[in-house]
């Protein structure tokens, strides 16, 4: 079971069909599987329904697939840095469904651990719990959420072995780990890949059964959306 | 006479506790990591998925893969770790968190916030905001007393009722303006309480300037 | 006449297939990491929280950090990663592993389980068999094709309905005893059906020793 | 805020009453805080309801808490290994309720994650589901399991900074960081006591705020259960 593929086109070859569902990796720009990205980009493939946290920016990321029209829809926590997603929007070309972060989360987690629904504290009261169950527990309320299960997860990771066991580099961790296991058919870009056996395997957080396929992108270029820095404190 | 946003910052930080967690939203409540008592340990989650969030880097040290959940580039210290979103949200629902410190539109008498969605505008959506107010022990609201329109026109923001739609119900503990302290008894009904005044501001002022009735007990 | 337990994890083995994630229960199922083909990738599961696990360890080499699910030392390998039982579960449960291979006490021709309880014995508990049998894609059973009473009297585990306790509704997709080889239609109504015999076993003594309806396709 | 005290009593001190919910981590004898449990053992506290996932054996783990009858009621998923256990169960003198392992294991995560219900597909016609709802998603069904929390967990980790952040070795990882999750009083015990700033933020498992108090065991002693071993190929 060969699991490293020559390019992301290569990786993505036979899985991608209009109308699926697919899950992007990252928080903002950081951790995003933009070269996977830029494939389905190149695929051409359409009316996708989207979930990742955030919508890219323009130019960049998810930003790509609007610029083409290939998203009808995201379920998004944030998708404030994006204009072209505010004019697709607003003229009513995109459907938007939010979620509050931490049950964006917890609903692709629960989709890949086979937990059809859970119970959360967040958003009773609120817009969001519209139309779900709300059940009493010990004297709180909470509103019932669904989990989360896509037809492709594309992630990004730091370092990957042929096996797929994965690893994460800081907050470039953020969505990838869920969303590598809420799928039929998670792909993984990796800046790193080794031999297995090179990594620890305590260290491992994605264990190579999420992953089905694999691209090598040691060159991949990283932005930052907000470059914030302090001063040197003079010598 | 009214606080500074460094005054409002610097009075959030008396609600720090020594050994706290605290998650810090953006805007004021960044700036009161500036106001971390000497000697105290505070360390600080950012929801993206990290613990023990240092400064901003210095220049020429920016890493792309360490960004806080503002999405501005931060460092890491000798305390830090890092985690998924899922366990990040998991930590702030579960209750694991000392204090939260946000931004606010709107807070109700009853402790109800509002601060992700004007109807009418375009929505950017709520982030981790509506699960950092149902999870957290204690959550602080540091804003302006009053909104300002474009005509100079003020509008309140401590109502009786928020109507824009909210983030969270009963969930504000105290609210920090530019004008004074307010506690709330969000589970209870005691209502709101004025607790503190700023510098040459008085009762009278902010009873004028404000919807939402409280007690007085500066 | 009837197989060894050699020869019904060699059959139990047949199952498996190239990049299978796989469980394997105590007992003759242990026995099919034997049987892996040459040349066939297969990485075993151990739901205390391991990927990839290895044989046992040399004397003198046992780890009591490294131990599969029934407690026993064993070794890594350079696939091998670690993980909670939470994390374990939930790749059991979310149905990521292939295959499970485990034994029975009894199984129905709709393909219910019980292997986990006799009312009135002491009752040890399910460990994990409930969730792989509930979350794992394909399950085969392997047991003895009667069970065999201390006086020498014999029954049937191969039943119309199991009358212990069970384990799981409609799971079970394959039986190896040492008499054949049965699939069960567990989400159809397309039953059980005999499709191997073991060597020199006939279907008519098959017949006289299964209290379950099942098809014939030898 | 100092996290590390000088014995398993110190660490204990103040936080045991009669009646209490006690998580104690551990696989078999694999990863369990066993200085720990015999500090719970010389306190004397008693009718302890007890979450694990095993009970130790005759002698050693939790079984010492069973000699000393200190527990009223275990919360396991197999407890086969302990004589004692049996006896006392069987004479009415001992509670127990049995959870499916990845029941056991996500009620726990659920607990510590402010989740107090979810749905999952395990126990579904069996004795597990009896009394609980049952409920059908997309044509299978599915029983409601809650969140267990606990007043005290007890964890063992293999290496750990002052500042309570934990790392865990191979299986012994096992129940140990939902456990850590789950209550208000998580007190762990650490083979290695390092400085914050030793431990890779990336390798962590379970970040300090989820440990209130720590000890340092350099020397504990660590059971096998089952030795097995294969033969050597010869030279």
């Amino acid at each position: 079971m060969k699991k490293v593929h020559a390019s992301a086109k290569e990786a993505l070859a036979g899985v991608l069909r209009d109308g699926m569902t697919i899950m992007a990796g990252g928080f903002g720009l950081c951790g995003i599987p933009n070269v996977l990205i830029e494939a389905v980009k190149e695929s051409g493939v359409k009316d996708l329904t989207v979930v990742s946290n955030n919508a890219g920016i323009d130019g960049a990321g998810l930003g790509l697939l609007l610029e083409t029209r290939q998203i009808r829809k995201m379920i998004s926590s944030y998708v404030g840095e994006n204009k072209l997603f505010a004019q697709q929007y607003l003229a009513g070309e995109l459907e938007l469904e939010f979620n509050p972060q931490g049950t964006l989360a917890e609903r692709i987690r629960a989709g890949g651990a086979g937990i059809p629904a859970f119970f959360t504290k967040t958003g009773v009261g609120t817009l969001i719990a519209e139309g779900k169950e709300v059940r009493n527990f010990d004297g709180h309320d909470y509103v019932m959420e669904t989990g989360l299960f896509a037809d492709v997860s594309l992630v990004h990771a730091w370092k990957g072995d042929t096996e797929g066991n994965l690893i994460y580099r800081k907050t470039a961790r953020n969505f990838n780990p869920m969303m590598a296991t809420a799928s039929r058919m998670t792909i993984a870009q990796v800046e790193h890949l080794v031999e297995p056996g090179s990594l620890d395997p305590d260290h491992i957080i994605t264990p190579g059964i999420y992953v089905k396929r694999m691209i090598h992108v040691p060159d991949v270029e990283k932005m930052i959306e907000k470059r914030t820095t302090r001063e040197r404190p003079a010598a | 006479m009214a606080w500074t946003r460094e005054q409002m910052a610097a009075r959030a930080a008396k609600e720090l506790r020594d050994g706290f967690y605290v998650n810090l939203g953006i805007g004021i409540p960044t700036l009161v990591s500036n106001y971390i008592p000497e000697g105290m340990s505070v360390q600080l989650q950012s929801e993206n998925g990290m613990l023990g969030m240092g400064p901003f880097p210095y220049e020429g040290e920016e890493d792309p893969d360490l960004i806080n959940a503002g999405k501005q580039t931060v460092t890491e210290l000798p305390t830090t770790s890092f985690f998924s979103s899922a366990d990040s949200f998991a930590m702030v629902r579960g209750g694991h968190i000392d204090l939260s410190i946000l931004g606010a539109m709107q807070v109700a008498e009853n402790g109800d916030l509002a601060n992700w969605m004007i109807p009418g505008k375009m929505v950017k959506g709520m982030g981790g905001a509506m699960d950092l107010v149902a999870g957290v022990k204690k959550v602080v609201v540091v804003m302006e007393h009053v909104a300002k329109g474009k005509d100079g026109s003020e509008s309140p923001k401590l109502l009786k009722a928020c109507d824009l739609p909210l983030t969270g119900t009963q969930v504000v503990d105290m609210v920090i303006t530019d004008l004074g302290v307010f506690t709330i008894d969000k589970e209870g009904d005691g209502g709101m309480t004025l607790i503190e005044l700023a510098d040459g501001v008085t009762v009278d002022e902010i009873k004028a300037r404000t919807e939402a009735a409280f007690k007085v007990a500066v």
